[in-house]
């Protein structure tokens, strides 16, 4: 409908070479959409002045719900009206993000008829993300789109919307079957979702095992990993055929073990299961060889988040094995109580994982019921600056429990 | 790019952030490129009075480095500590963090999300600053390029960027890749304590 | 007791520090005691008056612990945030940190001066406390002869107890000693955030 | 002259066994001296009712010096008055602790005049200590050691006595003179020593290789390491006579070294020297057939310190290489430099590493004169929250010095 409106020979020496181009994916929707051309315009004059125009803030949503839609403008309204308002809407993607090809192309047609057509697909959060819109089409969009089973996602000081790597649905080293949980936690916790209630956000993500395909570790306030008590089981005729087909097996697997728990002497493999850390180098180069046994269940890990305001943290361990087993009962009922704690203890825009670490780990692990473990902790504490609590004698030193 | 690499080596995550937040797990890339500001943004104290909520402004500051001040109605930065992060832009567009002169790129490295092997680790600075040159920015490319070809020349099968690195140490990969070391590579944020070397026991 | 370690690994350097200065480098040592209070001190707020210096005192606690009493001319302490590490004591007797009752030891291990091999270590916390039980401590004694023997049997040759217990992971090390993880072993002084394990995998 | 004055079950429980037994040695000093005899007392009762009762503080010295002397008094001078007073005399000790019998003879002779008898030989700083006299002992006693060519030690907010490794004088591993380096520093730092005006204590410790017997880099603000540029040499004959006399040479030395820069085939090593970091294990371990080569000199580290009051500190490296020899001018001026620094930028009672730690490296390392290099850090910075000066982009980035 819209024809081009803007000369773009920056973006245009992106369209040059063998590669995907998003210039091209851009000026594609630009020709019906007048948001995706004003898009390209802007996105030109920032090329070529070196800095951004958007702008965010300003709260945007639909009734009922405190979250979902991001409201994002232009700074040059008169130069670019098309992206006067350039909102982005989340839609709460299903867990493992599979869907069908009729499924996208309803969100498709929904998204042509009311935003740029521009979609992100998926956003870091997890969520399936819609990018440009404007503050009148919201209501409709999410009208048209909860008819249609969809919901909105989390955003703002909420619960996030949970995520979770594919799993059991296609993955053999999965531990846990993270689409159920993840879809059992987004269940328990819609209200927390849709409704911003918390000191900041709160992000959950789900592994099925420490390859941790979804990055739980390094972006979630609660990160569960799939893990395993017991042994590796290995299958010698199938090592016999990796070591045929050319892998060399003591410097690509024993060598390459952190704890070096693995002995092969041509023959036979042999795993010292006492001393693996269960890190999954030899059981994702061998899977055919290498399979665990034994008990299934999670480590809990907590307080991850990027680099903004004072520094970045990573996950660490909380709950060294939790059993994950449908109707979650335990699992659900801490995520409450550790959501109580923070809500207890934080000042506005406090992660819990900054709260954890400014009221000490002793605190948050009371309130929550879980005991101290050496899993905890790299090492323990340095300087002899030590706190105790009365009960602690009576508890344990008197009882000489060391 | 990651493709040459993968071959003889592991696979690269090569990330992109277009500010120091680094959102979706950048700050644990193996090779990423983060946009960043690098002067004290320059304060428009007639619209802070009338736009911005000053105690919210100052309590945006990582590094206090915001103060009233009183006579303006406004507020002043401390250039000592102002470290450029932009946060006090976010809730008060008076004191406008974008200078198409100075914003420019850093380039991190060695980081990684998951388990596998090894735990996951932070991307380190691996470059400080590169001028903002659209639409193909050659120095960045080229010094990816750089790092890539080193990395895949010298790591193990299986080693990612930041295990190559922990293996053969940080000395080590600034002598590779020929990249030099500035003042800008030394933590002085807040975590200082735990990144100086401790030892005499490193490589020429 | 060292020498029967010797034979089979490295040897120990078994110190021992009257107070938490853990003057001499006992705070890298292989297995070191040392003396430490676990009670907020009673404050004789009359003697404070007269025979202290009240801003010498605050400034002395490294927690902030210690803030004016203007009503009692003295001072007071947030039981909260006092580890008993004594310095208020050091610059003001009428703080009387000692308490027979209460004072006691803990074994810190796995420390190391040099950089043979490995870079010098801080002796990290093993056992929190134990009653202080003279002539003879035979609970300490016995403490240590445990971690001792555990170390011979597992190192290997040339292992010191540091370069052991890193090989093995501190869990392995609570679980081969048999010694109980309290709150007491989590880092809650200044430096928590390193010493938090960032990954799942852990040996059980 | 004095016959024992306490009951002392609790001691006496320490004399039994085979060992050294330190209540043997105050009761052979009690037999001459009150003093040491009051010590007993003291620590009896000490033992009985489990806690201490010394003092200190108070300044006691000698004229002309500031240190040197460390008051040290009971809190019970009725019941013990023998240790009214207790203080603490610190000798400064000769380079490597070198000493004729009859040196030490002399300094015996006189302590048994004026003081309790007891020593500590040495004290933690280095220094040869005297333990327990009075304060109007103080000039004699430094009269006439001084008069036998014997000096106070370092003390209080000082320069303290540098100490070092024996050094080339009985190790074949030291790459330096530590002991004409500590005797040439202590002889330039003489009035830092005595006259104490720093924001607190400073010691300087050098050792002549990694292996660090004076554990300079636990507890020295100054820690000098020596070590070489070059390769290590190795004599093949006497590699084969380690492995003749039972050395496992693959499983002590190239599976334990750090750097994995070793090889052997059972007839030949190999090092890489490129990789080597040395530290000092396969030289340490098979000194007859490995030897460094190359310039000698030493790395630079600072700031270790014992956890009062805010957290130990271990030292970091500042100078990655710097050559040492007579007459040390560049190390003396560089210490100059770092002291001024230090004065300059430090509150009263910090010691410099604190200071560092605060203002920051680049403050410190521009103004000793000293370039950033990657030797100084384990790794490079993780959040990308980085200080620019104007001038670096002049100097570095315009350039394009990467």
């Amino acid at each position: 409908m819209s024809k081009k409106k803007h000369e773009t020979p920056m973006l245009d020496e992106l369209k040059k070479g063998p590669w995907p181009s998003f210039v091209k994916e851009i000026e594609k929707a630009a020709v019906k959409s007048e948001t995706a051309n004003d898009t390209l315009g802007q996105v030109e004059k920032s090329y070529r002045t070196r800095r951004g125009y958007w702008k965010h803030g300003g709260i945007v949503g639909v009734l009922g719900y405190g979250g979902g839609v991001i409201g994002r403008y232009t700074s040059l309204p008169e130069e670019f009206p098309g992206v006067k308002f350039f909102h982005t809407v989340r839609i709460n993607q299903p867990s493992g993000w599979f869907y069908t090809s009729k499924a996208l192309r309803e969100i498709c047609d929904i998204w042509d008829k009311y935003g740029s057509g521009l979609t992100n697909i998926h956003g870091s959060t997890g969520d399936l993300v819609l990018l440009g819109t404007n503050t009148e089409s919201l209501e409709a969009i999410f009208a048209e789109y909860s008819s249609r089973g969809w919901d909105l996602g989390g955003s703002g000081s909420a619960m996030r919307t949970p995520s979770c790597c594919l799993g059991p649905a296609r993955c053999e080293w999965s531990n846990i079957n993270t689409l159920e949980i993840n879809y059992q936690l987004t269940q328990e916790f819609q209200d927390e979702l849709h409704r911003p209630a918390f000191p900041y956000k709160f992000k959950i993500k789900t592994s099925g095992c420490a390859v941790d395909c979804v990055a739980s570790i390094a972006r979630a306030d609660l990160s569960i990993i799939g893990t395993w008590r017991g042994k590796i089981q290995i299958d010698q005729s199938e090592v016999q055929n990796y070591a045929k087909k050319g892998m060399n097996i003591n410097a690509e697997i024993v060598n390459m073990c952190p704890t070096q728990c693995i002995t092969y002497d041509g023959k036979e493999m042999k795993i010292d299961d006492a001393e693996c850390s269960r890190c999954m180098h030899c059981i994702a180069k061998m899977t055919k060889a290498l399979r665990p046994s034994g008990e299934r269940g999670a480590t809990l890990l907590m307080g991850s988040k990027a680099p903004i305001v004072v520094g970045s943290l990573l996950s660490w361990v909380i709950v060294p094995f939790i059993k994950l087993e449908p109707p979650y009962k335990e699992l659900k009922e801490l995520i409450r109580k550790m959501i109580e704690w923070w809500d207890e203890n934080s000042k506005p825009r406090e992660r819990i994982g900054e709260v954890i670490e400014i009221k000490g780990m002793r605190s948050f692990l009371e309130y929550i019921g879980v005991p101290p473990s050496p899993a905890q902790v790299k090492w323990p504490r340095k300087d002899p600056f030590i706190f105790f609590k009365d009960e602690d004698f009576e508890k344990v030193f008197k009882k000489g429990k060391y | 790019m990651s493709t040459c690499a993968a071959q003889s080596t592991n696979k690269v995550r090569l990330a992109v952030a277009c500010c120091v937040n680094m959102c979706g797990a950048v700050h644990c890339s193996d090779i990423a490129l983060v946009a960043l500001h690098t002067k004290v943004p320059p304060i428009d104290h007639e619209r802070v009075g009338k736009i911005c909520e000053i105690p919210t402004v100052i309590s945006s500051c990582p590094t206090r480095a915001i103060s009233p001040d009183p006579a303006k109605k406004s507020v002043k930065i401390n250039e000592e500590k102002c470290m450029y992060c932009g946060n006090c832009f976010t809730v008060c567009p008076a004191i406008d963090i974008h200078n198409p002169e100075s914003d420019g790129v850093a380039i991190v490295v060695g980081g990684k999300i998951g388990s596998l092997r090894s735990a996951p680790k932070f991307s380190k600075l691996a470059i400080p600053f590169f001028y903002n040159e659209p639409p193909r920015w050659p120095k960045i490319i080229a010094a990816v390029k750089n790092i890539l070809e080193v990395y895949a020349k010298n790591a193990r099968k299986h080693e990612r960027v930041g295990e190559w690195i922990d293996r053969i140490g940080w000395e080590k990969f600034f002598k590779l890749t020929g990249i030099e070391f500035t003042f800008q590579h030394i933590d002085d944020f807040t975590f200082m304590r735990e990144t100086m070397r401790t030892t005499p026991a490193f490589k020429w």
